[in-house]
């Protein structure tokens, strides 16, 4: 079997967590969705490390989840204090900047 | 290097602005001061440029260079040649009196919030054209030149919009809304002009490789640069029409009528006389000299469009019912004037244009400063409202008809000289147009008499019965500018000393004879 | 000598300075600086005749050339003064009957406050009018010439409360307007063909280039012309222009501003006399405008408008002896200066008169004033015996030589100018004489209240006073006022016999203008004899109408001709429905079109914009998720461009 | 196990990689789909395992373990108190409220997956050059070496952070008390001068059967009373009305009853039948 697949399902990973920001309203299950696409560009960059037989690409995949980490805490913690004040987790509840 | 003269003349108003702008809001007074100070020191170092200036010497004289934006070759290039001097002193010298004239334009209504400081910012805007206007005459590098020519507009509009007459006859409500109209109108008509020339500037990067005049015309001079025709003549079109606006040509006009109607006499002495000029400038130096075979091939259709500003222009000031709109459309004809003399490619019709240029300026400023301090007094702009104003307020009067017959360039005031080079100019070359130009002459006359007789004569109404005459701030404004246009008129050899070599250069760029008399009489 | 030319035009020049410019403090004295200055300016020319004459006929000229104007790139404007027998003519003529019109102002305004500044537009009008003549180029006489033409707009204009005064002005300085372009075309001509526009180039020249080219500087002269002299068919200006105080009527009618035409068309004698179609146009238009203006004086009522009409018809003799060439030009100018002593001596008279009936103009309401005012009445009736020529007057001299000269002209043309030269004699001896007989003859018409007269627009001053009525008390004028006239009077008697016995103005004037002895077809006696019989008839015509029967108080209908002459024979409601409705209706329009079509383009393409803006505005609904598709959508496509970009 | 993850492939991979990318797929598939923020949380941590055995595979040991405990020890962790906090039983519909939305997502989503898909597959990425040699001080040595010296600036800059994340977290999260807080008199005192429920909230309906918070306590007519739950639950709209359960209940055992006896008397006749034959 060719690694390249790892790369389509990689691709395939990130569609549909892509998809799910779109379709969904609840603001955790977006967060999740970004998380998958996060998840998805990783395993694509640690494949990238085997085929290039360096490991630079997963430096950087853990660098990704890092940076993830840190994003999941204020997301959540935006999320939380978004619930308190709305009573709602629903993305299209948080339209104040609309005219 | 020696000292940076032409840098000074503009930056001291762009300081004196900051400086006005910052007094604090109660001291209203001292910054009038400062701004008229500020504005006579600049005439000043004007008067310096045009001493320190040798008619005989290059092309290009106190030149001062240093890169800029190297990326892009731009410059920060000034030189002035004999034209750039004559309106840098007509700026220089306006200023002043403009300041003086709209010394109470700007009290504001109630002395309320601190931090409302209408006055500070009348004057700091005032002086921050002049800097602009003065520095796009300076400049030399195409660039530099755009940005000064755009930039002008944001004062512009904030002292079309923002001040307005003292009494409207419509009530303050309809008074701001129509001023916003106005200023808005300006602004877009400049911008749109204003972009389709910032295309034309970076094409001609891209043709010229350079922003500097001096290097493009060197690389025209020695055959390294060729425009090929149609490339020439969009780019000459696209400059043309940023300064057919800002002219105003026919039918690129309509802005003007609004804007000086509604803005204060002052500042549409601004506009008029001193903003406007920079597009007429910007013709002969750029379109002209950048351009020369593009500007021989548009030459029938813009003198067309001249000849019908003219006429147009004066027709619609006799129709007109409110005095500052006549004085505008006046404007526009006179304007006309300047672009049929640019372009009628004879010396004297360039001279001529030139000297129009400052002539015009002083002339409407007479006109309209007086019609300004007229409108002050009875609070309205319609004809209609006054009559028999010369029994109570001679003075008044007297100046009143003495800018009018400036307008219609009696023979022995300054704007005749210039007029008639002009029609001289063109009929040598295009008779037809120069004849049925001429009639622009008798329509000048008819409709400044018209509003002299509607305004200043017949029996005295009762509204302006006790109208008071010129006071003595009013009356240090009017007598010099006349003094002026009578001295013009009557020597005006000092001016064509200055701008007849700046002519002959350019009619060497667009390699153009006068014709010749057929009939060589014994000189 | 020849710096004294200029001070010729500075002192009046600096008097109107000093009285426009010095404000209130000089009206006590503003009067005498103005008469002052002007007598100086005469004495100044008495002095450069003098010397003059002490030189022979050829070195008589004297040139000035002060400072170089309008110095561009081959124009060169000078401001250079030239001065010769012709313009020494004229500088005495304007300077002595101006100043004369001074002294006779003091008195004629005293009542008036605006007195100084009236003053110092009559010294205005004196430094025009010489800069005029003196003047060695066209730009520079041109300068003259509106000057002028300011300056009678500010006298005309001079009682401004009046609304009948201020639109007579703006007229007058209006149709001069017309006439002023004609000069500026004539002078782009003249630079186009002969790169200069100094008199003695160009006239030396003239010769040089085609007859088509003089044709046209000729006409375009022609009308310039029209316009200073009130020649058909610019003449509309001139009866309006007696709105203006009478000294002013004086000033422009007698000495100066109408003889500048004739003035233009004898100095470019040498273009003209290159151009025969253009002195064709010349004489007609002179013979029409002799016999229109004759028609219009015997219609009118006022006796200031009868007094233009003759102005107008006098001037058109002048202009016909000027298209006739060298057998005309001499004549031309001699009766001009003729004119100029009679015509002020009645102006003067006329003012005296109204000075006498408190401003009444209605002949009408005058009548049997001859005892009442002698001294008028006397200077009045010599001006008037010589304006119709009566033998041995001034008059007589140069109309007779003009007539002779228009009978010299030769084939079909000589005698139809002859002959209306001739029924021009007769018309103006009607209606001088009518004038004469209307005013100081005849019962005392102006002791019983006015009835109000049928619509006659002519007649509104005398029909403004209103009320009880008190009559006026008809007085001798004081002596500042009749002095002048005494003075012109003899101006008038003896001028014509000074200038005419022995051809000594011929002499004086031909090194100029040149001079060709006319030939008429028939002898110069028979003509003298059928202008003196002529003379008679017209006498005795109006001898019988207003002699003989009572004239009426209030004006008869009148024929359908004399209603046509009594409003100028239509030329204003002509101008009136042609020029001002057309310009008006125009205008409008024009104001409409800009508001609409101009400015509506624009006004159309924003709000376009403004649509268009409103509806992309719907797409930007705040729901974050929509955003997050076009971002999307727009990822998608950068993919599908780097693909298609590594495909080709 | 070091030629692991080289670049020959061996078939025991590839078995894994099908069947475990299968689950990956659905796991991902259910973490949109499903209603519940719960079930969500809980596809994508099998999700994220998954990937970690992926990570394994590819011979990223050390990512690998970081993997199975940062997300789904820490961060799913994290994702599952939110959800407990906003609510757990809180099912969103995912009926589409803007127009367009779904069917515009759709379409993107599957422009771009193709279009990615198709990019990879004319990427031609044949060669393999395997983390042989690279892994060959070991993996998590070979990572430290490039993070202490090549990454070390960007290595600093995530601590960095890190720190900042948490102290936002903290300054979004934490609430600020404004005024002292309320003495147990000053409350009571409030209270009375509000005049509402002067007493002490009523307790929830704890029957016999079912010992819950989240049952409305019945007023006497039987009606149950929103105030006796707790006011998040209320919030949530999780209050479960068991006010018709008795009655329900009752008119079963009437039913039951009434078969009883339609089988009582069904019997009755054969008994007699049975007796008659004797």
């Amino acid at each position: 079997m060719n690694p390249v697949n790892y790369l389509y399902l990689a691709a395939l990973l990130f569609t549909i967590g892509a998809t799910g920001v779109l379709i969904r309203r609840n603001a955790i299950v977006v967060f999740m969705c970004v998380e998958l696409m996060l998840n998805a560009c990783n395993l694509a960059l640690v494949a990238f490390s085997r085929l290039h037989g360096n490991l630079d690409g997963q430096i950087i995949a853990f660098f990704t989840m890092v940076v993830a980490a840190a994003e999941v805490v204020v997301g959540l913690a935006i999320i939380v204090s978004l619930f308190r004040t709305r009573h709602s987790a629903s993305v299209d509840d948080a339209g104040l900047m609309k005219l | 290097m020696s000292f940076p003269l032409l840098t000074a003349t503009a930056a001291l108003p762009a300081l004196g602005a900051v400086a006005t702008a910052a007094v604090p809001a109660a001291r209203r007074t001292a910054a009038k001061w400062l701004a008229l100070l500020v504005s006579l020191a600049t005439l000043v170092l004007a008067a310096l440029v045009a001493v320190r200036f040798e008619p005989g010497g290059d092309r290009y004289q106190l030149t001062e260079s240093h890169a800029w934006i190297k990326d892009f070759g731009v410059r920060y290039e000034l030189g002035v040649d004999g034209i750039g001097v004559a309106l840098i002193a007509l700026t220089a010298l306006l200023i002043p009196f403009i300041v003086l004239a709209g010394w109470h334009d700007a009290d504001p209504q109630e002395t309320g919030s601190k931090r409302w400081r209408p006055t500070q910012g009348f004057f700091a805007l005032i002086l921050a054209v002049e800097a602009m206007v003065i520095l796009s005459f300076e400049a030399t590098d195409v660039f530099l030149f755009y940005i000064f020519f755009e930039a002008m507009l944001i004062p512009m509009y904030f002292l079309i919009g923002g001040f307005g007459d003292r009494a409207h006859e419509h009530g303050e409500e309809t008074a701001s809304t129509q001023r916003s109209y106005a200023a808005v109108k300006f602004l877009l008509y400049n911008l749109a002009g204003g972009l389709i020339m910032l295309a034309a500037v970076i094409g001609l990067y891209v043709v010229a490789g350079s922003f500097s005049l001096q290097e493009i015309a060197e690389a025209r001079a020695n055959g390294s640069l060729q425009m090929a025709a149609t490339t020439e003549r969009w780019l000459f079109l696209g400059f043309f029409f940023a300064f057919a606006v800002k002219a105003p040509l026919w039918p690129l006009h309509t802005w003007l009528p609004n804007a000086m109607g509604e803005a204060t006499a002052p500042v549409a002495v601004l506009i008029t006389a001193v903003v406007d000029k920079v597009g007429t400038f910007a013709m002969l130096r750029f379109c002209l000299g950048l351009f020369p075979e593009a500007s021989k091939w548009a030459t029938p259709v813009i003198l067309v469009l001249a000849l019908v500003s003219i006429v147009y222009g004066a027709l619609l000031a006799v129709g007109q019912r409110d005095i500052k709109r006549l004085v505008a459309y006046a404007s526009i004809s006179h304007f006309g004037f300047i672009v049929m003399g640019i372009f009628a490619m004879t010396s004297q019709g360039q001279s001529g244009a030139t000297l129009y240029m400052v002539n015009h300026g002083i002339s409407t400023a007479a006109l309209m400063l007086v019609a300004g301090f007229l409108i002050s007094r009875r609070g309205s702009r319609l004809i209609a409202d006054y009559g028999g104003v010369q029994k109570v307020a001679p003075v008044l009067a007297g100046t009143f008809l003495i800018g009018g017959l400036a307008t219609l360039s009696l023979p022995g005031l300054a704007p005749f000289v210039s007029e008639f080079l002009v029609l001289v100019g063109t009929f040598a070359r295009y008779p037809v147009i120069g004849i049925i130009a001429t009639v622009g002459i008798v329509l000048a006359a008819l409709y400044t008499l018209v509003l002299y007789q509607r305004t200043m004569t017949g029996p005295v109404r009762p509204e302006v019965s006790r109208m008071p005459d010129l006071r003595a701030r009013e009356l240090a404004v009017v007598a010099p500018l006349i003094a002026l246009l009578i001295l013009l008129g009557v020597f005006p050899k000092p001016l064509t000393d200055i701008v007849n070599p700046a002519v002959e250069h350019t009619m060497s760029d667009v390699q153009q004879k006068d014709p010749q008399p057929e009939v060589e009489a014994a000189k | 000598m020849e710096n004294l030319i200029a001070l010729l035009i500075a002192a009046p020049l600096l008097g109107a300075a000093v009285l426009l410019c010095g404000g209130r403090r000089l009206d006590a004295v503003g009067h005498w600086i103005g008469t002052v200055l002007a007598a100086a300016s005469f004495a100044v020319g008495v002095v450069l005749f003098t010397d003059m004459l002490g030189r022979s006929a050829e070195e008589r000229t004297l040139t000035r050339h002060l400072y170089s104007w309008i110095p561009v790139e081959g124009f060169r404007a000078d401001v250079a003064f030239h001065l010769d027998q012709l313009s020494m003519t004229f500088v005495l003529l304007i300077s002595g009957v101006g100043t004369l019109i001074h002294v006779y102002s003091i008195g004629y305004m005293e009542h008036d406050e605006r007195r100084r500044r009236f003053f110092g537009y009559l010294n205005l009008f004196l430094a025009a009018m010489l800069l005029l003549v003196l003047a060695d180029n066209y730009l520079l006489l041109y300068v003259g010439w509106e000057g002028v033409g300011l300056a009678s707009y500010l006298l005309i204009g001079f009682w401004q409360h009046k609304p009948s005064a201020a639109t007579a002005a703006k007229k007058a300085f209006l149709v001069n307007r017309v006439g002023d372009v004609g000069l500026s075309i004539a002078i782009m001509l003249m630079f186009t063909t002969f790169g200069t526009f100094a008199f003695g180039p160009v006239l030396a020249a003239a010769g040089d280039t085609g007859e088509g080219k003089l044709t046209a500087i000729a006409l375009m002269l022609l009308l310039a012309a029209c316009g200073k002299s009130a020649q058909v068919p610019l003449q509309s200006w001139l009866g309006d222009a007696m709105e203006g105080p009478t000294p002013v009527s004086a000033l422009i009618h007698a000495a100066t501003m109408v003889t500048a035409g004739v003035y233009l068309i004898v100095r470019s004698g040498a273009i003209f006399n290159a151009a025969p179609d253009a002195q064709l146009v010349v004489t007609v238009v002179g013979a029409v405008t002799l016999l229109f203006g004759a028609v219009v004086g015997c219609a009118k009522d006022d006796i200031k408008k009868a007094l233009a009409g003759s102005t107008m018809s006098q001037i058109g003799y002048m202009v016909l002896a000027a298209g006739l060439g060298p057998i005309g030009y001499v004549f031309a100018i001699m009766h001009l200066v003729t004119h100029g002593f009679f015509k002020a001596g009645l102006f003067l008279g006329a003012g005296s008169v109204m000075h006498g009936m408190n401003d009444e103009v209605d002949m009408r309401r005058y009548g049997g004033l001859r005892k009442y005012m002698p001294v008028t009445f006397v200077t009045f009736g010599l001006g008037y015996l010589a304006i119709i020529g009566f033998p041995g007057l001034s008059g007589f001299f140069s109309k007779d030589k003009i007539i002779e000269a228009a009978f010299a002209k030769g084939g079909a043309e000589g005698w139809i100018l002859g002959g209306a030269a001739l029924l021009g004699a007769a018309i103006t001896a009607y209606y001088m004489t009518r004038v004469m007989l209307m005013t100081f003859f005849g019962e005392e018409r102006w002791r019983d209240a006015p009835t109000p007269s049928p619509a006659e627009s002519d007649v509104e001053p005398a029909a403004e006073t209103r009320g009880e009525y008190t009559p006026p008390h008809p007085h001798e004028s004081p002596s500042s006022m009749t002095i002048p006239m005494i003075v012109l009077a003899f101006g008038s008697v003896f001028a014509g016999a000074f200038f005419g016995i022995g051809d000594r103005f011929l002499h004086w004037l031909e090194p100029v203008t040149g001079h060709a002895h006319g030939h008429p077809p028939v002898s110069a006696l028979t003509v003298t004899l059928s202008t003196v019989v002529v003379l008679i008839v017209g006498v005795a015509i109006a001898w019988a109408q207003y002699g003989r029967r009572p004239v009426p108080a209030v004006a008869p209908r009148g024929s359908l001709l004399t209603r046509a002459a009594r409003r100028d024979l239509l030329q204003d409601d002509f101008n009136h429905v042609v020029l001002v409705r057309g310009g008006e209706h125009l205008t409008r329009s024009l104001v409409y079109v800009d508001h609409t079509l101009v400015d509506g383009v624009v006004n159309g393409t924003a709000a376009s914009v403004g649509g268009l803006s409103g509806r992309l505005r719907k797409l930007q609904n705040g729901y974050a998720r929509s955003y997050a598709v076009s971002m999307f959508g727009g990822a998608a496509v950068l993919v599908a461009a780097t693909l298609l970009m590594r495909a080709v | 196990m070091t030629h692991i993850a080289a670049y020959a492939t061996s078939t025991g991979e590839a078995f894994q990689f099908w069947v475990l990318g299968t689950v990956a797929v659905i796991g991902a598939l259910c973490t949109v789909f499903m209603k519940k923020a719960v079930h969500s949380a809980l596809c994508l941590a099998g999700t994220m395992i998954v990937l970690a055995v992926f990570y394994l595979a590819n011979g990223a040991y050390f990512l690998g373990i970081v993997q199975i405990v940062v997300y789904t020890g820490a961060i799913m962790m994290l994702f599952l108190f939110v959800v407990m906090l906003v609510g757990v039983t809180a099912a969103d519909s995912l009926k589409e409220t803007i127009r367009g939305q779904r069917w515009l997502a759709l379409l993107c989503g599957l422009g771009f997956g193709i279009l990615l898909i198709a990019g990879i597959g004319n990427a031609s990425l044949t060669e393999f050059n395997g983390l042989g040699e690279a892994n060959a001080g070991g993996n998590v040595e070979g990572l430290a070496a490039l993070i202490f010296t090549k990454y070390v600036f960007a290595f600093e800059l995530t601590g960095a952070l890190l720190i900042t994340a948490a102290v936002g977290a903290m300054v979004l999260t934490h609430r600020e008390r404004t005024e002292r807080a309320k003495t147990q008199r000053e409350l009571a005192e409030q209270r009375v001068r509000e005049g509402r429920q002067v007493p002490p909230l009523p307790a929830p309906g704890v029957y016999a059967r079912h010992n819950a918070v989240d049952i409305a306590g019945l007023l006497p007519d039987g009606t149950p009373s929103e105030l006796t739950v707790n006011k998040t639950l209320r919030e949530r709209g999780q209050i479960r009305d068991v006010s018709q359960d008795a009655i329900n209940d009752l008119r079963a055992l009437e039913q039951r009853a009434a078969d009883r006896l339609e089988r009582r008397g069904a019997v009755r006749p054969a008994e007699r039948a049975e007796e008659a034959s004797k």
